[in-house]
Protein backbone atom coordinates (compact mmCIF):
# COMPACT_ATOMS: atom_id res chain seq x y z
CA UNK A 1 0.00 0.00 0.00
CA UNK A 2 1.51 3.02 -1.21
CA UNK A 3 1.30 6.44 1.49
CA UNK A 4 -1.14 8.57 0.39
CA UNK A 5 -1.75 10.89 3.45
CA UNK A 6 0.48 14.05 4.28
CA UNK A 7 0.74 15.78 6.74
CA UNK A 8 0.24 19.76 5.75
CA UNK A 9 -0.24 20.88 2.22
CA UNK A 10 1.42 19.76 -0.76
CA UNK A 11 4.57 21.58 -1.91
CA UNK A 12 4.81 22.38 -5.40
CA UNK A 13 8.16 20.87 -4.73
CA UNK A 14 6.85 17.81 -4.18
CA UNK A 15 4.90 18.07 -7.19
CA UNK A 16 7.90 18.72 -9.20
CA UNK A 17 9.79 15.98 -7.73
CA UNK A 18 7.17 13.35 -8.23
CA UNK A 19 7.20 14.54 -11.90
CA UNK A 20 11.07 13.96 -12.16
CA UNK A 21 11.06 10.64 -10.89
CA UNK A 22 8.61 9.61 -14.08
CA UNK A 23 10.98 10.72 -16.67
CA UNK A 24 13.20 7.23 -16.29
CA UNK A 25 10.19 5.65 -17.40
CA UNK A 26 10.15 5.91 -20.97
CA UNK A 27 7.26 4.04 -22.34
CA UNK A 28 4.91 6.95 -20.74
CA UNK A 29 3.45 9.40 -23.25
CA UNK A 30 1.55 11.31 -21.01
CA UNK A 31 0.90 12.31 -17.72
CA UNK A 32 -2.34 14.03 -16.19
CA UNK A 33 -2.33 15.58 -12.90
CA UNK A 34 -5.46 17.13 -11.26
CA UNK A 35 -4.52 19.32 -7.70
CA UNK A 36 -7.12 20.58 -5.48
CA UNK A 37 -6.43 24.34 -4.62
CA UNK A 38 -7.69 25.32 -0.72
CA UNK A 39 -10.41 28.38 -2.18
CA UNK A 40 -11.19 31.83 -0.45
CA UNK A 41 -14.65 31.08 -0.34
CA UNK A 42 -17.00 33.59 1.07
CA UNK A 43 -19.85 32.48 3.28
CA UNK A 44 -22.10 35.32 4.86
CA UNK A 45 -19.64 37.93 4.25
CA UNK A 46 -17.16 35.68 6.14
CA UNK A 47 -14.13 34.28 4.00
CA UNK A 48 -12.79 30.75 4.49
CA UNK A 49 -9.13 30.82 5.64
CA UNK A 50 -7.77 27.58 6.01
CA UNK A 51 -9.06 23.67 5.57
CA UNK A 52 -8.50 21.35 8.55
CA UNK A 53 -8.46 18.22 7.20
CA UNK A 54 -9.07 14.98 8.87
CA UNK A 55 -9.46 11.40 8.08
CA UNK A 56 -10.79 7.98 9.40
CA UNK A 57 -7.10 6.49 8.19
CA UNK A 58 -7.89 2.86 8.47
CA UNK A 59 -11.17 2.21 6.33
CA UNK A 60 -9.42 5.72 3.91
CA UNK A 61 -6.56 3.05 3.40
CA UNK A 62 -9.00 0.31 2.25
CA UNK A 63 -10.73 2.34 0.18
CA UNK A 64 -8.07 4.11 -1.64
CA UNK A 65 -6.28 0.22 -2.32
CA UNK A 66 -9.67 -0.79 -4.17
CA UNK A 67 -9.69 2.59 -6.43
CA UNK A 68 -6.19 2.20 -7.31
CA UNK A 69 -6.53 -1.77 -8.10
CA UNK A 70 -10.00 -0.49 -10.21
CA UNK A 71 -8.41 2.20 -11.90
CA UNK A 72 -5.57 -0.17 -12.95
CA UNK A 73 -8.18 -2.66 -14.60
CA UNK A 74 -10.55 0.28 -15.76
CA UNK A 75 -7.89 2.32 -17.66
CA UNK A 76 -4.37 1.55 -19.13
CA UNK A 77 -2.21 3.07 -16.73
CA UNK A 78 1.44 2.76 -16.36
CA UNK A 79 1.36 4.47 -13.06
CA UNK A 80 -1.07 6.11 -10.46
CA UNK A 81 -0.59 8.19 -7.05
CA UNK A 82 -3.30 9.49 -5.15
CA UNK A 83 -2.02 12.30 -2.39
CA UNK A 84 -4.13 14.25 0.31
CA UNK A 85 -3.15 16.48 2.64
CA UNK A 86 -4.73 16.12 6.50
CA UNK A 87 -4.40 18.74 8.94
CA UNK A 88 -4.06 22.46 8.34
CA UNK A 89 -4.19 23.74 5.01
CA UNK A 90 -4.20 27.95 4.14
CA UNK A 91 -6.26 28.92 1.16
CA UNK A 92 -4.15 28.89 -1.97
CA UNK A 93 -2.02 26.00 -0.31
CA UNK A 94 -2.39 22.63 -2.39
CA UNK A 95 -4.25 19.69 -0.43
CA UNK A 96 -4.99 17.15 -3.42
CA UNK A 97 -2.67 15.44 -6.05
CA UNK A 98 -3.77 13.08 -8.52
CA UNK A 99 -0.79 11.88 -10.46
CA UNK A 100 -1.97 9.33 -13.63
CA UNK A 101 0.73 8.63 -16.39
CA UNK A 102 0.11 6.54 -19.59
CA UNK A 103 1.68 5.16 -22.87
CA UNK A 104 -0.73 7.41 -24.56
CA UNK A 105 -2.67 10.44 -24.01
CA UNK A 106 -6.76 9.19 -24.94
CA UNK A 107 -7.32 7.93 -21.43
CA UNK A 108 -5.11 10.06 -18.60
CA UNK A 109 -8.04 12.88 -18.42
CA UNK A 110 -11.05 10.76 -18.15
CA UNK A 111 -8.59 8.11 -15.84
CA UNK A 112 -7.96 11.52 -13.85
CA UNK A 113 -11.32 12.18 -13.06
CA UNK A 114 -12.66 9.27 -12.28
CA UNK A 115 -9.93 8.93 -9.39
CA UNK A 116 -10.97 12.22 -8.07
CA UNK A 117 -14.72 11.40 -8.12
CA UNK A 118 -14.17 7.93 -6.69
CA UNK A 119 -11.40 9.66 -3.61
CA UNK A 120 -14.28 12.50 -2.76
CA UNK A 121 -17.13 9.77 -3.39
CA UNK A 122 -15.76 6.56 -1.33
CA UNK A 123 -13.01 7.73 1.21
CA UNK A 124 -13.65 8.80 4.47
CA UNK A 125 -11.89 12.47 5.01
CA UNK A 126 -13.27 15.46 6.45
CA UNK A 127 -12.71 18.84 6.10
CA UNK A 128 -13.17 22.08 8.61
CA UNK A 129 -13.56 25.73 6.93
CA UNK A 130 -12.14 27.95 9.33
CA UNK A 131 -13.05 31.41 8.66
CA UNK A 132 -10.88 34.33 9.56
CA UNK A 133 -12.58 34.65 12.74
CA UNK A 134 -12.11 31.39 13.53
CA UNK A 135 -15.64 30.36 13.70
CA UNK A 136 -15.95 26.92 11.40
CA UNK A 137 -18.31 25.21 9.22
CA UNK A 138 -18.25 21.22 7.72
CA UNK A 139 -17.12 21.19 4.06
CA UNK A 140 -20.08 19.33 1.93
CA UNK A 141 -18.98 17.54 -1.24
CA UNK A 142 -21.43 19.56 -4.19
CA UNK B 1 -18.68 -4.19 27.45
CA UNK B 2 -16.02 -1.66 25.85
CA UNK B 3 -15.55 -0.41 22.75
CA UNK B 4 -14.05 2.34 21.15
CA UNK B 5 -16.43 5.63 19.52
CA UNK B 6 -15.03 7.37 16.57
CA UNK B 7 -16.42 10.40 15.31
CA UNK B 8 -15.96 12.23 12.39
CA UNK B 9 -17.29 15.78 10.81
CA UNK B 10 -20.10 17.25 12.04
CA UNK B 11 -20.80 14.76 14.71
CA UNK B 12 -17.35 15.68 16.87
CA UNK B 13 -19.27 19.06 17.16
CA UNK B 14 -22.58 17.69 18.28
CA UNK B 15 -20.75 14.84 20.29
CA UNK B 16 -17.89 16.96 21.81
CA UNK B 17 -15.26 14.54 21.16
CA UNK B 18 -13.49 12.45 17.80
CA UNK B 19 -12.41 9.68 20.38
CA UNK B 20 -14.01 7.49 23.59
CA UNK B 21 -14.18 4.71 24.94
CA UNK B 22 -17.07 3.45 26.28
CA UNK B 23 -18.96 0.85 28.52
CA UNK B 24 -21.99 -0.61 27.03
CA UNK B 25 -25.02 -2.43 28.11
CA UNK B 26 -26.10 -3.07 24.86
CA UNK B 27 -25.40 -5.82 22.25
CA UNK B 28 -26.19 -4.51 18.81
CA UNK B 29 -25.26 -1.19 16.45
CA UNK B 30 -29.01 -0.75 16.63
CA UNK B 31 -29.38 -0.35 20.06
CA UNK B 32 -26.18 1.31 20.60
CA UNK B 33 -27.37 4.00 18.16
CA UNK B 34 -30.50 4.26 20.13
CA UNK B 35 -29.16 4.96 22.56
CA UNK B 36 -26.51 7.56 21.45
CA UNK B 37 -29.30 9.50 19.86
CA UNK B 38 -31.25 9.78 23.41
CA UNK B 39 -27.67 11.35 24.75
CA UNK B 40 -26.93 13.49 21.99
CA UNK B 41 -28.85 15.58 19.03
CA UNK B 42 -27.49 13.27 16.17
CA UNK B 43 -31.04 12.39 14.23
CA UNK B 44 -30.48 15.27 11.77
CA UNK B 45 -27.22 13.96 10.85
CA UNK B 46 -26.84 11.43 8.12
CA UNK B 47 -24.08 9.09 8.32
CA UNK B 48 -22.78 5.36 8.02
CA UNK B 49 -21.76 3.26 10.17
CA UNK B 50 -18.61 0.96 10.53
CA UNK B 51 -17.38 -1.77 12.86
CA UNK B 52 -13.50 -2.68 13.33
CA UNK B 53 -13.17 -0.38 10.10
CA UNK B 54 -15.71 -2.42 7.96
CA UNK B 55 -18.87 -0.43 5.99
CA UNK B 56 -21.87 -1.67 7.66
CA UNK B 57 -25.40 -1.58 5.59
CA UNK B 58 -28.33 1.02 6.53
CA UNK B 59 -30.51 -1.52 7.45
CA UNK B 60 -27.73 -4.00 9.22
CA UNK B 61 -27.85 -4.52 13.21
CA UNK B 62 -24.46 -6.04 13.99
CA UNK B 63 -23.29 -7.52 17.35
CA UNK B 64 -20.67 -5.98 18.90
CA UNK B 65 -18.17 -7.37 20.77
CA UNK B 66 -16.07 -6.31 23.66
CA UNK B 67 -12.87 -4.17 22.24
CA UNK B 68 -14.58 -3.08 19.32
CA UNK B 69 -14.37 -0.12 16.92
CA UNK B 70 -16.89 1.65 16.26
CA UNK B 71 -17.00 4.59 14.21
CA UNK B 72 -19.84 7.29 12.99
CA UNK B 73 -18.90 8.47 9.61
CA UNK B 74 -21.08 11.76 8.32
CA UNK B 75 -20.62 11.99 3.94
CA UNK B 76 -17.13 12.48 3.15
CA UNK B 77 -15.75 15.92 2.08
CA UNK B 78 -12.33 14.82 0.36
CA UNK B 79 -10.78 16.65 -1.90
CA UNK C 1 0.79 37.00 -26.59
CA UNK C 2 2.39 34.76 -23.91
CA UNK C 3 5.59 32.61 -24.79
CA UNK C 4 4.50 29.26 -25.52
CA UNK C 5 8.12 27.91 -27.02
CA UNK C 6 10.54 26.74 -24.88
CA UNK C 7 13.94 25.93 -26.05
CA UNK C 8 14.82 22.49 -25.02
CA UNK C 9 12.69 20.55 -22.66
CA UNK C 10 10.55 21.43 -20.12
CA UNK C 11 12.05 21.29 -16.68
CA UNK C 12 9.84 19.53 -13.38
CA UNK C 13 11.35 22.78 -11.65
CA UNK C 14 9.74 24.91 -14.26
CA UNK C 15 6.60 22.99 -13.71
CA UNK C 16 7.11 23.19 -10.20
CA UNK C 17 7.12 26.76 -10.20
CA UNK C 18 4.17 27.19 -12.37
CA UNK C 19 2.12 25.46 -9.89
CA UNK C 20 3.60 27.77 -6.96
CA UNK C 21 2.82 31.34 -8.87
CA UNK C 22 -0.81 30.06 -9.23
CA UNK C 23 -0.93 29.79 -5.08
CA UNK C 24 -1.86 33.40 -4.64
CA UNK C 25 -5.03 32.92 -6.35
CA UNK C 26 -7.24 32.01 -3.89
CA UNK C 27 -10.33 32.01 -6.54
CA UNK C 28 -8.67 28.63 -7.83
CA UNK C 29 -10.26 25.23 -6.34
CA UNK C 30 -8.65 23.18 -9.51
CA UNK C 31 -5.83 22.77 -11.35
CA UNK C 32 -5.38 20.25 -14.80
CA UNK C 33 -2.15 19.64 -16.27
CA UNK C 34 -1.43 17.38 -18.68
CA UNK C 35 2.27 16.77 -19.78
CA UNK C 36 3.51 15.02 -22.81
CA UNK C 37 6.63 13.14 -22.05
CA UNK C 38 9.02 11.79 -25.07
CA UNK C 39 8.01 7.88 -25.56
CA UNK C 40 11.17 5.70 -26.40
CA UNK C 41 9.01 3.79 -28.78
CA UNK C 42 10.15 0.90 -31.01
CA UNK C 43 9.93 1.04 -34.75
CA UNK C 44 11.25 -2.22 -36.67
CA UNK C 45 13.82 -2.90 -34.05
CA UNK C 46 15.34 0.55 -33.57
CA UNK C 47 14.16 2.90 -30.51
CA UNK C 48 13.74 6.52 -30.66
CA UNK C 49 16.18 8.39 -28.59
CA UNK C 50 15.10 11.91 -29.06
CA UNK C 51 12.59 13.92 -30.54
CA UNK C 52 13.58 17.23 -32.65
CA UNK C 53 11.00 20.19 -32.81
CA UNK C 54 10.76 22.55 -34.78
CA UNK C 55 7.57 25.11 -35.44
CA UNK C 56 6.54 27.51 -38.05
CA UNK C 57 6.54 29.91 -34.93
CA UNK C 58 4.33 32.96 -36.99
CA UNK C 59 1.62 31.04 -37.64
CA UNK C 60 1.87 28.50 -34.40
CA UNK C 61 1.57 31.72 -32.31
CA UNK C 62 -1.63 32.83 -34.02
CA UNK C 63 -3.09 29.55 -33.72
CA UNK C 64 -2.48 29.57 -30.39
CA UNK C 65 -3.78 32.92 -29.57
CA UNK C 66 -6.77 31.62 -31.42
CA UNK C 67 -7.10 28.55 -28.84
CA UNK C 68 -6.84 30.17 -26.14
CA UNK C 69 -9.71 33.21 -26.83
CA UNK C 70 -11.88 29.81 -28.00
CA UNK C 71 -10.53 28.18 -24.38
CA UNK C 72 -11.82 30.67 -22.19
CA UNK C 73 -15.33 31.13 -24.16
CA UNK C 74 -15.51 27.47 -24.14
CA UNK C 75 -14.63 26.68 -20.51
CA UNK C 76 -14.82 28.57 -17.28
CA UNK C 77 -11.60 29.28 -16.34
CA UNK C 78 -9.83 31.38 -14.16
CA UNK C 79 -6.27 31.04 -16.29
CA UNK C 80 -4.58 28.41 -18.78
CA UNK C 81 -0.91 28.42 -19.82
CA UNK C 82 0.36 26.42 -23.03
CA UNK C 83 4.08 25.14 -22.74
CA UNK C 84 6.04 23.45 -26.00
CA UNK C 85 9.37 22.52 -26.57
CA UNK C 86 11.39 23.21 -29.38
CA UNK C 87 14.68 21.64 -30.32
CA UNK C 88 16.24 18.37 -29.40
CA UNK C 89 14.27 17.04 -26.62
CA UNK C 90 15.37 12.94 -25.46
CA UNK C 91 13.24 10.39 -24.13
CA UNK C 92 11.86 10.74 -20.85
CA UNK C 93 12.18 14.46 -21.16
CA UNK C 94 8.64 16.62 -21.29
CA UNK C 95 8.13 18.66 -24.65
CA UNK C 96 4.73 20.20 -23.75
CA UNK C 97 2.72 21.58 -20.61
CA UNK C 98 -0.57 22.64 -20.88
CA UNK C 99 -1.86 24.06 -17.39
CA UNK C 100 -5.36 24.87 -16.77
CA UNK C 101 -6.81 26.46 -13.35
CA UNK C 102 -10.62 27.03 -12.82
CA UNK C 103 -13.03 27.50 -9.78
CA UNK C 104 -14.05 24.31 -9.58
CA UNK C 105 -12.77 20.76 -10.64
CA UNK C 106 -16.22 19.50 -13.42
CA UNK C 107 -14.56 21.28 -16.64
CA UNK C 108 -10.78 21.21 -16.19
CA UNK C 109 -10.57 17.81 -17.24
CA UNK C 110 -12.14 18.16 -20.69
CA UNK C 111 -10.68 22.04 -20.87
CA UNK C 112 -7.52 20.26 -20.89
CA UNK C 113 -8.14 17.84 -23.27
CA UNK C 114 -10.42 19.84 -25.42
CA UNK C 115 -6.81 22.63 -25.37
CA UNK C 116 -4.25 19.76 -25.87
CA UNK C 117 -6.15 18.20 -28.89
CA UNK C 118 -6.83 21.61 -30.61
CA UNK C 119 -2.78 22.49 -30.15
CA UNK C 120 -2.08 18.79 -31.77
CA UNK C 121 -4.52 19.43 -34.81
CA UNK C 122 -3.99 23.11 -35.62
CA UNK C 123 -0.75 24.28 -34.78
CA UNK C 124 1.93 23.86 -37.35
CA UNK C 125 4.90 22.08 -35.14
CA UNK C 126 7.30 19.19 -36.33
CA UNK C 127 8.77 16.86 -34.36
CA UNK C 128 11.62 14.35 -36.44
CA UNK C 129 12.02 11.32 -34.18
CA UNK C 130 15.65 10.69 -33.64
CA UNK C 131 16.65 6.65 -33.25
CA UNK C 132 20.18 5.59 -31.62
CA UNK C 133 21.73 4.85 -34.75
CA UNK C 134 21.04 8.41 -36.00
CA UNK C 135 18.45 7.94 -38.48
CA UNK C 136 15.33 9.94 -38.28
CA UNK C 137 11.68 9.73 -39.05
CA UNK C 138 9.01 12.44 -39.46
CA UNK C 139 6.73 12.09 -36.32
CA UNK C 140 3.07 11.57 -37.36
CA UNK C 141 0.23 12.12 -35.24
CA UNK C 142 -2.16 9.61 -34.83
CA UNK D 1 10.47 38.65 -58.48
CA UNK D 2 11.77 37.32 -54.82
CA UNK D 3 10.14 34.81 -52.70
CA UNK D 4 11.06 33.48 -49.69
CA UNK D 5 10.08 29.24 -49.09
CA UNK D 6 9.91 27.84 -46.03
CA UNK D 7 9.81 23.57 -46.15
CA UNK D 8 9.01 21.99 -43.05
CA UNK D 9 8.55 18.45 -41.57
CA UNK D 10 9.31 15.71 -44.41
CA UNK D 11 9.38 18.33 -47.10
CA UNK D 12 12.95 19.56 -45.21
CA UNK D 13 14.07 16.39 -46.23
CA UNK D 14 12.41 16.01 -49.65
CA UNK D 15 13.90 19.15 -50.57
CA UNK D 16 17.29 19.77 -48.85
CA UNK D 17 16.33 22.89 -46.89
CA UNK D 18 14.04 24.41 -44.60
CA UNK D 19 14.42 27.89 -46.09
CA UNK D 20 15.48 29.56 -49.39
CA UNK D 21 15.00 33.01 -51.18
CA UNK D 22 13.70 32.14 -54.73
CA UNK D 23 13.37 33.98 -58.07
CA UNK D 24 10.44 32.89 -59.58
CA UNK D 25 8.67 34.14 -62.92
CA UNK D 26 5.52 32.83 -62.08
CA UNK D 27 2.79 34.82 -60.61
CA UNK D 28 0.53 32.48 -58.26
CA UNK D 29 0.82 29.81 -56.38
CA UNK D 30 -0.75 27.41 -58.60
CA UNK D 31 1.89 27.74 -60.61
CA UNK D 32 4.64 27.55 -58.12
CA UNK D 33 3.68 24.56 -56.37
CA UNK D 34 3.66 23.38 -60.15
CA UNK D 35 7.35 24.44 -60.59
CA UNK D 36 8.18 22.76 -57.27
CA UNK D 37 6.37 19.42 -58.23
CA UNK D 38 8.56 19.46 -61.59
CA UNK D 39 11.64 19.82 -59.55
CA UNK D 40 11.26 17.71 -56.69
CA UNK D 41 9.58 14.52 -55.43
CA UNK D 42 6.65 16.31 -53.32
CA UNK D 43 3.58 14.63 -54.83
CA UNK D 44 3.11 12.23 -52.30
CA UNK D 45 3.46 14.23 -49.71
CA UNK D 46 0.21 16.26 -48.36
CA UNK D 47 0.58 19.80 -47.36
CA UNK D 48 -0.90 23.04 -46.84
CA UNK D 49 0.27 26.55 -48.47
CA UNK D 50 0.55 29.49 -45.93
CA UNK D 51 1.43 32.83 -47.88
CA UNK D 52 2.78 35.55 -45.66
CA UNK D 53 1.80 33.17 -42.29
CA UNK D 54 -1.89 33.48 -43.45
CA UNK D 55 -3.51 29.90 -44.40
CA UNK D 56 -4.14 29.25 -47.91
CA UNK D 57 -7.26 27.14 -49.24
CA UNK D 58 -6.95 23.91 -50.61
CA UNK D 59 -8.10 25.08 -54.36
CA UNK D 60 -7.40 28.11 -53.74
CA UNK D 61 -4.78 30.25 -56.00
CA UNK D 62 -3.18 33.25 -54.38
CA UNK D 63 -1.61 36.12 -56.20
CA UNK D 64 2.10 36.68 -55.47
CA UNK D 65 3.89 39.26 -54.71
CA UNK D 66 7.95 40.15 -54.55
CA UNK D 67 8.85 40.01 -51.05
CA UNK D 68 6.05 37.18 -50.22
CA UNK D 69 6.94 34.32 -47.60
CA UNK D 70 5.35 30.66 -49.42
CA UNK D 71 5.46 28.35 -46.01
CA UNK D 72 4.19 24.13 -47.29
CA UNK D 73 3.28 22.43 -44.28
CA UNK D 74 2.40 18.77 -44.42
CA UNK D 75 0.27 17.48 -41.33
CA UNK D 76 1.30 18.73 -38.15
CA UNK D 77 2.78 16.91 -35.16
CA UNK D 78 2.96 19.04 -32.49
CA UNK D 79 2.30 17.60 -28.67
Amino acid sequence: MKKVFIEGPISSEFIGDSIAKHQSKTSIGAHNIFLGQVRADEVDGKHVSAIEYTCYEELANTKLEEIREEAFSKFDLVCMHIYHSLGLIKTGEICFFVFVSAKRRKEVYSATEWIVNQVKDRTPIYGKEIFEDQSHQWKVNS
Amino acid sequence: MEVTMKYFGQLVDVIGSHEEQKSIKVNTTDELLQQLSENYAISHIPFQLAVNDQLIGDEEAVKLNDGDVVALLPPYAGG
